[in-house]
């Protein structure tokens, strides 16, 4: 601890170990809890930790918009779904697990983290060589580095993000009918219900 | 001096293996769909952490279409889902007005 | 400060993806400003249409690309070469027969005949996208294109609550590989400092990459996420399912469009941008393939239900795919793309066939609904036979030279044990298709299950498309030399 | 030279007879059959005409036809027959007409018929093909119509049969196929060109160890089809339950597609590689001779004792081919014209047997002489043939080869020939069995053959009588070729080791010397 | 750091006043725990058969959708606002395209009764939502199209 603190200021020691907790802290409850709301409410503390180590590593602006769109968008669709379908209730839409038991899957997670970290280790983290897409600022500035980058060298992949979009608008529109055609006093029904 | 990358980078690892887990062993589609954003956040911690200490943007420009993708993805996963509940809801709602006459 | 490179476009480059891309838009805005809903024949005219377009403008990019050489565009984030030109050949081909097999289904199944197709076409520029990608960031994205409408339409048979828990199930473990894809671009960005793929290889090349360690587990990640997306055994799990479960001539759309894309993105990954690890991916590869092999041809023989059937005869395929893979010359690849083309030509039309089998409710594919079809309908029946043996890898189909210039390559690159392999798995998976084909001859006990397709047997769209397909697998199964010094010069102009 | 293309005619005839029987099939099955007995009988008389312009006394390739054809993989479409192919296309188009004649597999004919066309012309193209790819496909090619032929017109375990079949040659090929692109880039490395051309890789140099590796591979896959002794499982099974016409063409004609392949690539491509694995191989024909004799005097099924007194004979013609004398290599043609004339009539006249008695089993049938006298006398000369009665088409070859293999390998011979005297024994016994003794009830109302069964059989029984009087007709077409045949292996330079860039093998048979 | 320091307290506050206003639940509640009775939902008495048939119209989900797309609309706008005059009239034309597609996706989803609020159709016709006949009818005809409606 010692060392770390003669290498690490204290400020971002602390900002990253808050960070880290309200993530893994979050994670843990996720795998634990049995209520999907809940489940929802630890993602949003996850993904608030992950907001604030971003601060840690200056990006602010990507926490802002972490908190904006998955905070505050997507979270909450997973909880309007949930309440819309009912399933606060516990383990109503139970699909069988895709792959077996447990035991095997936390050995493979395992093995597969490990192998990771021990990679990592092996390189010593090193990373490849600086700035290759373009400079980046710390804390405010980064918009501007940002904001070049997607128009200038990611121009492709976001003009491509409409098309993403495209498909998520269609598909929403696509799933929410009703279901068999064939019913239609059902479908009178949907009508009359929205 | 600020926090080692590795730290970043173990941490990453740590989220992406619970998401990965969970995705494997629960069985509420639901909290599946969330490990999956987990795993998927975790991308992008790793993401940010290597742009920093990379001192380039790309990564961090990643990081912005990776959450396109995530809400399309939740668009179109909890579509699904609704779909199915609500064939299920009307089978159950079926069966009962049988009974019920 | 106010002088910003700004990165130049070539749309001609850019035309096939456009052409799909913005005929999806389009039709989306024509479908929400027709008063009334769209006929399913203007539908499907339109989107063949738009996939003789996005032919034209491919086979149009081939030939600038064999005069001008490689290049890439828009801030080299898409690689304009013979590769990806070859590939959006392949899918425009794929566009066009899908959209006409799918012709009857979506009115027989009152499916939203635009909706379909806007998924449809902007999921094949997500392939084709995929194919052409320069970048990584570029890749992932057309993955998600690719991979998302497929989700939403492997939910589309609203008559079967199978369907949707095969989109379920796909769309789990497809977000699943998706993120693990993602992981492991993040370590390959943090390895070589750039997502771009020509940077990368040039940083390998140079050797100012990080220490191996970051960057062979971004290699590792990425190669898991591939081999889930091309279900390569043992990642192949979901493939089956999803198979059965979705709407039929989406199996076909499926096996088709997604296989070529994933394997054009790990051809071009592993080949163009990592060669320089090619001695750390090609254990890997290698070993998966084998076991893709074996497992596909091994599980088919076992299956009693068609779609199933086929589900582990696309993996048996996707062995194949990746022994060219490990043969890493530009013999291989040309090899892939012949394969991935004639492949999908006939996987297409075998589906279009099982659409036209399938029932009301297209929920049950069991081989009993084949059983005698030839009897009933020699036409049919015999274009079913001939597209199995061509699966099944018969002389005188493509199927056969397929194969051959596969084993061909990978014998060339010296590597006997998996040559023998790859026959013997073939050899298993012939017998579960020529099963299949005496099942369409049987005589006795013709099914009795309530076969209700007859009025589906008179497709003309589909039929006119099987048509089609077959006598491509005929032809160029005697005169194949076109076909394959068309894949030869598109691997001669391969973007470094 | 504008020569008129037979062989090119004799592909298109049965191929594309195959493809118009099936399409006529559909409305007429009546019609069908008719058909093909045209087409085939077509075929037979061109295979003659190509008999009558064939130039004896002349050993190189004649016909010689060749077209380019995926020049990207090198394959090209050469054709050319000389004395050793000669005869087996003739036999091929002479037995298939026959089978259509002598069998029947009730009214829905249509498949059968297609399938015996397309199998006809499947191998006259293997026999004809100079080209290794060619000939690969032609091998592959004659798996299909089998598969059909057995699983959907065979006897009651049809289904085990057929997939035993095939999925033992299939595997057989696999080999095969992988041998001959190792072999073609053995000769891209040497030569620059990719090709596939007997000719052309006749003249590629391999390391000993590399050599006796490929041979091996080809033996494997031509082994399976012949069949060799202990690659033989499949055939009694398939023999038995496939269709009378089945097991006719299967060990008639198909069976001599392995024999002819040893012959014609392993004798051509690899000489020293064969001297090599000589003892090796010689071994296995002579316990496949006599394993044969010894288990077909154990059956009590006379379509598997067919097959295993066949086996002997396949036995006997590997043997020849390994002789290595002008004597054996003549013999094992020779042999395996009259063994496909021979079995042929075999099940042919077993298939009427049953078709009138309703069983294969020797212990069931009794004293057929008295009620068919015809039918009997007809099995007595064709059993006759088979144990090799001078006079008799059998006694030729099998005369020949044991000559020409004492001559060189003497040992062998005389296992062999003990062979010969088992085989005698079980024929003679099987015979009188069947044949004498007292027959029961029902055999009594057995009808003997009519006259268009008579007629059936007449050709083969003539041939077997001709080419036992009057074999030079034969030998005089068959030695030139195989005189070519030796002068080529005897010629061949000694084994150079070379070592490929890539792959490097090690000889099996201590080859590395 | 210290630039994010009130955004420290403001969590703090925040945080403090979730928990009070917890405690002061707790306090001010009424003791008893409600019964099964208690929580059913109310049909004038009569013990509900089966639940009912959406808790909300699935037009909300639509709403939802258009909301997530604008926000990653916007997402992507504010970093073009900071750079678009050295990006000057191309990238404008970029976003303008980009803009142009979520433009027709948002066209889709109205076409689609995204926004059609207002009361709904039936219940302006006065008709009850589920009787005897249309549950009769429907059963009827799923039997005959969907086999088994389980």
């Amino acid at each position: 601890m010692t060392s770390l603190l003669a290498t690490v200021a204290i400020p971002d020691l602390l900002v990253f170990l808050l960070g880290a907790l309200l993530c893994l802290v979050g994670a843990v409850s996720i795998l634990t809890v049995k209520n999907p709301v809940h489940a929802a409410l630890s993602l949003v503390m996850t993904l608030f930790g992950i907001a604030v180590l971003f601060i840690e590593l200056q990006a602010d602006f990507l926490a802002a918009v972490q908190i904006i769109v998955y905070a505050g968008a997507i979270v909450v669709l997973f909880l309007f779904v949930i309440m819309f379908l009912g399933v606060d209730r516990e383990e109503d839409l139970a699909v069988e697990p895709i792959v077996g038991q447990r035991p095997l899957a936390a050995v493979l997670i395992t093995a597969l983290m490990a192998s990771i970290v021990a990679l990592g280790l092996v390189g010593h983290f090193e990373v490849g060589p600086a700035t290759q897409t373009g400079m980046l600022h710390g804390g405010a500035g980064n918009v501007a580095d940002l904001g070049r980058s997607v128009f200038t060298t990611y121009l492709f992949a976001f003009e491509a993000t409409a098309g993403l979009l495209i498909i998520a608008v269609v598909g929403a529109v696509v799933l929410a009918r009703r279901n068999n055609p064939d019913d239609h006093v059902a479908e009178s029904q949907v009508e009359e219900l929205a | 001096m600020s926090i080692p990358l590795s730290w970043f980078i173990i941490l990453a690892t740590l989220l992406f293996g619970i998401g990965a887990f969970g995705v494997l062993v629960r069985r509420n589609v639901l909290v599946m769909f969330m490990c999956v954003e987990l795993m998927l956040n975790a991308a992008n911690l790793a993401l940010v952490a290597f742009a920093r200490s990379l001192n380039d943007v790309g990564g961090e420009t990643t990081v912005f279409f990776v959450l396109v993708v995530a809400a399309a993805e939740v668009v179109v996963g909890l579509g699904i889902v609704v779909a199915i509940f609500r064939r299920r809801h009307s089978a159950v709602a079926d069966e009962l007005s049988e009974m019920g006459g | 400060m106010n002088h910003l490179a700004l990165p130049t476009v070539s749309y001609a480059a850019l035309a096939p993806i456009l052409f799909l891309l913005l005929g999806g838009v389009a039709l989306m805005v024509l479908s929400a400003l027709s008063r009334r809903p769209l006929a399913a024949g203007t539908v499907t005219g339109y989107s063949v249409l738009i996939g003789f377009g996005a032919l034209i403008s491919a086979l149009a990019e081939y030939g600038h690309v064999n005069g001008a050489g490689p290049s890439s565009t828009v801030a080299s984030a898409i690689a304009v070469d013979g590769f990806s030109a070859a590939i959006a050949v392949t899918v425009s081909v794929v566009v066009i027969l899908a959209s006409l097999l799918s012709h009857g289904y979506l009115r027989r199944m009152q499916i939203d005949a635009p909706a379909y197709h806007v998924l449809a076409l902007t999921s094949a520029s997500g392939a084709i996208i995929m194919a052409a990608a320069n970048d990584l960031v570029v890749l992932f994205l057309g993955l998600e294109i690719l991979s998302i409408a497929l989700y939403v339409l492997a939910a589309l048979n609203r008559r079967s609550a199978k369907s949707e828990e095969a989109a379920l199930k796909y769309f789990i473990l497809g977000g699943f590989s998706s993120a693990i894809f993602l992981f492991g671009i993040a370590f390959t960005y943090g390895a070589t400092g750039s997502t771009n793929l020509q940077v990368i290889t040039r940083t390998l090349g140079e050797g100012v990459a990080a220490k191996p360690g970051l960057l062979l587990a971004g290699l590792g990640l990425l190669l898991v996420g591939f081999f889930f997306k091309v279900a390569a055994v043992p990642f192949h799990l979901w493939t089956p399912d999803v198979y059965e479960g979705a709407p039929t001539p989406v199996t076909g759309f499926m096996a088709a469009a997604a296989k070529v894309g994933g394997f054009a993105a790990l051809l071009r990954v592993l080949l163009t941008a990592m060669p320089q690890l090619s001695t750390n991916w090609t254990p890997v590869v290698y070993s998966v393939a084998v076991a893709t092999l074996i497992g596909g041809a091994v599980l088919m023989v076992v299956q009693r239900d068609a779609k199933r059937m086929l589900a582990y005869s696309s993996i048996n395929h996707a062995g194949f795919l990746l022994v060219g893979i490990v043969a890493a010359t530009s013999a291989g690849i040309s090899a892939d793309l012949f394969y991935l083309f004639t492949y999908s030509v006939t996987a297409l039309a075998t589906f279009g066939i099982v659409t036209m089998l399938a029932g009301p409710r297209d929920d049950d594919a069991g081989i009993d609904r084949l059983s005698g079809l030839a009897r009933r309908h020699p036409a049919i029946g015999a274009a079913m036979a001939i597209l199995l043996l061509a699966q099944a890898g018969v002389p005188f189909t493509t199927g056969f030279i397929a194969k051959f210039s596969v084993i061909e390559a990978v014998v060339g690159h010296g590597s006997i044990p998996l040559a023998i392999i790859a026959m013997a798995s073939a050899a298993v998976a012939v017998f579960a298709y020529l099963r299949l084909v005496a099942t369409l001859y049987r005589t006795e006990d013709i099914a009795t299950v309530d076969l209700g397709y007859d009025d589906s047997l008179t497709d003309g769209p589909a039929a006119f498309a099987i048509g089609l397909s077959v006598v491509v697998t005929i032809f160029f199964g005697i005169f194949p030399a076109a076909l394959l010094d068309f894949g030869r010069t598109a691997v001669a102009h391969l973007l470094p | 030279m504008h020569t008129f293309p037979y062989l090119v005619v004799l592909l298109c005839i049965p191929l594309f007879g195959a493809g118009l029987v099936g399409l006529v099939g559909l409305r007429a099955p009546q019609a069908a059959r008719v058909l093909a007995l045209a087409a085939t009988a077509l075929e037979l008389v061109f295979a003659v005409a190509l008999l009558v312009a064939f130039k004896t006394h002349v050993g190189t390739f004649q016909f010689e036809s060749t077209h380019t054809w995926m020049a990207p993989l090198g394959i090209s479409f050469s054709l050319g027959v000389d004395g050793i192919s000669l005869f087996l296309v003739l036999l091929t188009a002479l037995i298939v007409p026959i089978v259509i004649l002598g069998t029947s597999v009730g009214e829905k004919a249509t498949g059968y018929l297609a399938w015996l066309l397309l199998l006809q012309g499947a191998s006259v193209a293997s026999f004809v093909s100079l080209d290794l790819m060619l000939f690969f496909f032609a091998f592959e090619l004659t798996l299909v119509p089998s598969y059909f032929l057995i699983v959907k017109y065979g006897h009651e375990r049809r289904a085990y049969a057929a997939t035993k079949f095939f999925v033992m040659t299939f595997l057989g090929s696999a080999f095969l196929l992988v041998g001959i692109l190792v072999l073609a880039f053995q000769h891209q490395n040497q030569t620059g060109v990719l090709t596939f051309s007997l000719a052309a890789l006749q003249h590629t140099t391999l390391s000993s160890g590399l050599a006796v590796w490929l041979s091996l591979a080809f033996l494997v896959a031509f082994g399976v089809k012949a069949p060799i002794f202990p690659l033989h499982t499949w055939s009694p099974t398939t023999y038995r339950e496939a269709p009378e016409g089945g097991s006719m063409v299967l060990s008639a004609i198909l069976a001599k597609l392995g024999t002819y392949g040893i012959l014609r690539f392993n004798l051509t491509l690899f000489p020293h590689a064969s001297k090599t694995l000589a003892p090796l191989v010689l071994t296995l024909a002579a316990i496949g001779v006599l394993y044969g004799a010894i288990t077909a005097s154990g059956q009590h099924d006379m379509k598997r004792l067919i097959a295993y007194s066949s086996l002997a004979q396949v036995g006997f013609i590997i043997l020849g081919t390994f002789s290595f004398s002008p004597q054996g290599l003549t013999g094992a043609v020779t042999m395996m014209v009259n063994h496909g004339i021979i079995t042929a009539a075999f099940f042919m006249l077993i298939g009427w047997i049953a078709q009138r008695r309703g069983s294969f089993d020797t212990a069931v049938l009794k004293g057929l002489q008295g009620p068919v006298p015809v039918l009997a006398g007809v099995f007595t000369v064709t059993m006759l043939a088979s144990i090799g009665l001078p006079g008799l088409n059998g006694f030729v070859g099998e005369f020949l080869v044991l000559i020409g293999t004492f001559t060189t390998h003497r040992w062998w011979a005389v296992v062999a020939t003990t062979g010969v005297v088992v085989a005698a024994m079980y024929l003679l016994w099987n015979y009188q069995q069947v044949f004498h003794g007292k027959a029961d009830a029902e055999t009594e109302t057995m009808h003997d053959l009519t006259t268009k069964e008579r007629l059936t059989i007449a050709p083969l029984l003539a041939l077997i009588v001709l080419l036992g009087v009057y074999p030079k007709f034969m030998l005089d077409r068959i030695e030139p070729s195989v005189h070519r045949e030796l002068a080529g292996i005897t010629a061949a330079a000694p084994a150079t080791a070379i070592q490929t860039h890539h792959v490097t093998f090690t000889s099996p048979v201590g080859g590395a010397r | 750091m210290n630039a994010y320091l009130p955004v420290f307290i403001l969590m703090i506050v925040g945080i403090l006043f979730a928990g009070l206003s917890f405690v002061a639940s707790g306090l001010l509640a009424p003791r008893k725990k409600p019964t099964a009775a208690k929580l059913a939902p109310y049909e004038c008495g009569i013990v509900p058969e089966r639940e009912p048939p959406q808790r909300f119209p699935v037009r909300f989900y639509l709403v939802a959708m258009i909301f997530i797309v604008f926000d990653i609309e916007i997402v992507f706008m504010y970093p073009f606002a900071v750079v678009f005059r050295q990006l000057a009239l191309f990238g404008f034309l970029e976003v303008a395209a980009f803009s142009v597609v979520l433009f027709a996706a948002l066209l889709y989803l109205v076409s689609n009764g995204a926004l059609s609020w207002g009361p709904a159709v039936i219940l302006t016709r006065g008709m009850p939502s589920r009787t005897s006949e249309s549950t009769i009818t429907r059963i009827s005809a799923t039997k005959s199209t969907d086999g088994q409606a389980a």
